[in-house]
């Protein structure tokens, strides 16, 4: 018997496979295809203190081996959040992580302060990363002054741990992994989406509403694979893996490389049952290679 | 239920060179399918292709266990689909989306352009079972292009424009006599091209009959989990992939 | 008929496609398969001062649409260059454009002296950005001091056009295009390759001896893309294009993004005569577009 | 002259779960290939692989126009390869890489494993032309595992060692007794698995035999114009595309 259990900063996820923020709902999208309480945790879509429409249509490109996204955080708001939709997803079985935006940091503040007292909501995700959105957004996670501003404010005002969701659209991104772990991060989570833009050369104009929008899926895994194993050497806290995980070997390689759990997202959206296919898919391979905890592959790679 | 699903290539019907129905076939049963509702297909063995791409559902057999779709090949994806080998795998995630209002109807008019008409059929045989008068409006750009009116006239009458008037009506379809004759349908099923559907839905308007469109919007996962498909309308933002793709456009900002 | 001619920093190339450095050999290589005279120019393998042996096998891995290298600039020096491969390639019938490098300031400004005065190279392609060598490399591109350093040196000794190559590892790629432009370089390139890391969950190891290389292929195109149309709208020398190009369309995308020239470089890999079938599809789309001039396609993005 | 070919899938050889030879042919002329050169293959149809893959050209057939490869199974590429349609297109650059050398030598042993075996038959219709006698040592895990030894015995006499000793002699094939009886072979080439070639380069070394090995780097072009396959030689890193895959071991820093 493999055990999978991983810790993220002190709360136990039953195995180190959640889904990414924006590609899985509110999780309830995915139930007629899964057992939705297998998953590790479940980091649900972008929420912001007040009710967002989002970007105009078109919203979505088609890459090589990935896509485009300039959602740009639709949502109903926290208030909605807390009073609507977690009640109803609260008895899913998993850890249930909000995402959390802003413009300003006064909005993060408030944001963190609504979520403290809700009973089994047992972390959040600082989202400092969002590149679809006109204010804030990826404007905190891209630059340290902005980062550790966020990270702290919410530090002080959230009892629980905080998992910081970085910007791969950086110079350095364990420079801005070290600042927020100074300012009070429990984890960092990486990587958000790609800066990108995609043009339909027969009419000349860009496909997104927004011009550029979000990369996402396997095109950005060898950048993503490699920002995780750069942060997970630069910091003591743990990094949660993101980018372009699509199956078990991938999932493996981020965790090889510093990952303590990992997030399934694109991958959603071309199978259902992805994310429950890499649990066991861990588990097989633990098992053909002899590891009893699945924690001990992280960090595994041999140099 | 939605479901994820494994069929096999079973049939192809070739209407012309870019327009076909696949036909799938599977080992285990069918499920339920109401009128509108769409599959995501995933296209197989095509690198250029990553995402699965939304088609409308256009006939089940629960006996045979086989499902159909009339895809018109307009780039990678529905090219791809039409040139698979026969017993050829294809993993459909299905039904999704909403589907067409059916409430004892007495006359309806269904007006359809392009690949729009494929959720006509499964609609057609819902209302056939309600006793509704059903006539089909079918647009199209020559008469090369206007396919499965056999099967549309098992189910009433069918009325055709053609651009070039090759077939029916010359001009398009919110030009057809019907809609100048003395005209007493209560309610309108509208699918195809946007501008197509826009004015159907303001005729609709004019004359204060409820009218549906299915719309067709990119969608990346056809689940409402990435919010990427919506539409705006006086309630905000919708998905189409589960808030629709059938819409009143009375809802509809158009 | 459609007039293909683009005009880089004064010089006029008979047609924006160009072959990327470090993917084109020095031409020969294709000769068998194209009529080499047909390209744009050729961006040769880059140069250093010295012969370099470049980094240990393996030094390729593949991924999602794409491909990462860590060849760490093999060459055999300037000298050889100048000496040995140039005089055999220079008659190809095409712009050959030296891409050099360095690990000091010094090397680059000890290569681009030796070019100065050889007859035919009419324009240096200064490579600040590969991700693939211990010193030096990457680091001037990813840091405005060291740009600025370094192409300043350069334009001093170099007495013709300078395109500056930029890498895309950064988090504003417009304010390096600009302190280059504004250090004399009289166009930019870009983009280089990411920064990327493959894993083999079998093994445990990197697959690449160095760990990390440089993503390079569609996988990144969206990005590239993103870039070049920042970058364009950043400064008044022209661009080059470059990042994943696989066919006419992609060319044309990056043109519209505001590229004047655009750079194949992994596609060659896969079609050996992809490069003129790319000039060929261009000359289609203007043609059926009613474009008289390729060059207005450049910057030409419908907002 | 080096090019870019469409072939047709004409047939496929089975030899056994994972190992088989595959054919292609062609409407136009095939180029002249030498032994040991290579074609870097495109794998149709095959979203996660990007680049082409390196296959040692097994024969070709001027008259027939095709050209045949020898292929194990190991990954993604390989195991495409052997289920394509008969007559699908398949597009190769060939013929790449350099040769073995063939200088008149009396007396050669080939000391193959695995799909290092390909070359060998063009290099033994070779060298029957200069009257060489040839000697073939294969080495393999288990009986099932050998393969094309009624092609080789053809052109000599077909030594075998499988490491379960269920063919030939038990064991590597450096542990052969053809290596301990009189031994007066005057050419060694060996393709296959590094470690076997290094042990078999170690005795050609220590009884002053030439030895040629012919390397399988992973290859991005194939052409020499990415340096990705290099090997290191007493001459500095050499490209296994163009200046190899064939290389005197002793030229190699092994
Ligand atoms: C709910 C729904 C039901 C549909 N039902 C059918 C059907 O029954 N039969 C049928 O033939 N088609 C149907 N479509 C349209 C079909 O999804 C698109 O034609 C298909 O996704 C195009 O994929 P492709 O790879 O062939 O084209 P691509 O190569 O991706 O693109 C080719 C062109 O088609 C456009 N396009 C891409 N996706 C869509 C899309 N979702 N809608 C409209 N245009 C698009 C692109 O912008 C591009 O111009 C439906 C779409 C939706 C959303
Ligand atoms: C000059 C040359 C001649 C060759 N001739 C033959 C031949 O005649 N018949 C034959 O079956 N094979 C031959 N090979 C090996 C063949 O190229 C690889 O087996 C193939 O590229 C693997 O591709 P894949 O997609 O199946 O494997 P992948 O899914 O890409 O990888 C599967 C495994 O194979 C390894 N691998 C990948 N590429 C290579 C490579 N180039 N060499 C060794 N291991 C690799 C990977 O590291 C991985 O462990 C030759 C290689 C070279 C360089
Ligand atoms: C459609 C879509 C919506 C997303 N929305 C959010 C979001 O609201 N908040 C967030 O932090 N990340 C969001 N992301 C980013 C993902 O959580 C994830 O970081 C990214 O997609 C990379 O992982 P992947 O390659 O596995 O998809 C979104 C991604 C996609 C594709
Ligand atoms: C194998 C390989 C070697 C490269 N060597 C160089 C080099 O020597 N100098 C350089 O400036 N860029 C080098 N590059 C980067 C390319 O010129 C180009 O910027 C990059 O590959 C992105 O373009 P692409 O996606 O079209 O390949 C190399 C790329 C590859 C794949
Ligand atoms: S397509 Fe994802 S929400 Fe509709
Ligand atoms: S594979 Fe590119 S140089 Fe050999």
């Amino acid at each position: 018997m493999v055990n999978l259990e991983v810790n993220i900063a002190g709360i136990i996820l039953k195995n180190p496979v959640t889904t990414a923020s924006g590609t899985f709902g509110f999780g309830e999208e995915f139930a007629d295809f899964i057992d939705i309480s297998k998953l590790g945790a479940i980091f649900v879509k972008g929420i912001t203190l007040h009710n967002r429409e989002g970007n105009d249509y078109p919203r979505m490109a088609e890459t090589a081996s990935g896509m485009l996204n300039a959602v740009g955080l639709q949502n109903k708001g926290i208030d909605y959040f807390i009073n609507t939709i977690y009640p109803s997803i609260k008895n899913l079985g998993t850890e249930i992580i909000p995402n959390i935006n802003g413009s300003v940091v006064e909005e993060y503040i408030e944001v963190a302060e609504k979520l403290n007292d809700v009973d089994g909501i047992n972390a959040l995700e600082l989202n400092i990363s969002c590149p679809n959105v006109k204010e804030g957004g990826m404007a905190f996670g891209v630059n340290c002054p902005a980062a550790i501003a966020v990270t702290s404010a919410v530090r002080e005002v959230f009892h629980k741990p905080i998992i910081v969701k970085l910007s791969p659209n950086v110079t350095d991104i364990t420079e801005i992994a070290k600042v927020v772990e100074g300012a009070g991060a429990d984890a960092v989570s990486l990587v958000n989406t790609f800066l990108g833009m995609a043009i339909d050369a027969n009419t000349k104009k860009p496909i997104l509403s927004t011009v550029t929008g979000g990369l996402s899926g396997p095109a950005i895994k060898p950048i993503a694979l490699r920002m995780v194993w750069q942060v997970y050497n630069a910091v003591k806290i743990p990094v949660v893996g993101i980018g372009g995980i699509m199956n078990a070997t991938d999932a493996i390689e981020f965790m090889l490389a510093g990952a303590t759990a990992i997030q399934v997202g694109t991958a959603n959206f071309i199978d259902p049952q992805v994310s429950v296919k890499i649990i066991e898919g861990i588990e097989d391979y633990c098992q053909k290679n002899g590891i009893s905890n699945a924690s001990d592959l992280v960090g595994g790679l041999i140099l | 239920m939605k479901r994820v699903q494994d069929f096999r290539v079973k049939h192809y019907r070739r209407l012309n060179s870019d327009n076909y129905i696949l036909t799938l076939s599977s080992d285990s049963d069918v499920e339920i399918v109401k009128p509108g509702n769409f599959a995501e297909i995933k296209i197989p063995d095509t690198p250029d292709v990553f995402l699965r791409r939304p088609i409308s559902i256009l006939d089940v057999d629960h006996n045979a266990n086989t499902i159909s779709f009339y895809i018109k090949a307009v780039g990678k994806g529905t090219r791809k689909l039409g040139t698979l080998a026969i017993n050829s795998v294809v993993n459909i995630v299905y039904p999704l989306g909403n589907s067409f209002t059916i409430n004892k109807q007495k006359n309806v008019l269904l007006v359809g352009g392009g690949s729009g008409i494929a959720p006509f059929i499964l609609l057609a045989n819902k209302l056939k079972n309600e006793n509704t008068a059903i006539t089909f409006l079918i647009g199209a750009r020559s008469k090369g292009d206007v396919f499965l009116t056999d099967e549309f006239s098992k189910y009433g009458n069918v009325l055709i424009t053609t651009e070039d008037g090759s077939f029916g009506e010359k001009g398009l379809v919110t030009q057809h006599s019907v809609f100048t004759d003395s005209f007493n349908f209560d309610h309108i099923y509208t699918c195809g091209p946007d501008p197509m559907m826009k004015a159907v839905a303001k005729i609709a308007n004019k004359k204060y009959i409820n009218c549906e469109a299915s719309l067709e919007n990119m969608m990346a996962c056809g689940i409402g989990a990435c919010l990427c498909c919506v539409t705006p309308t006086i309630a905000g933002n919708k998905c189409v992939c589960t808030e629709g793709p059938v819409f009143n456009t009375k809802e509809l900002k158009w």
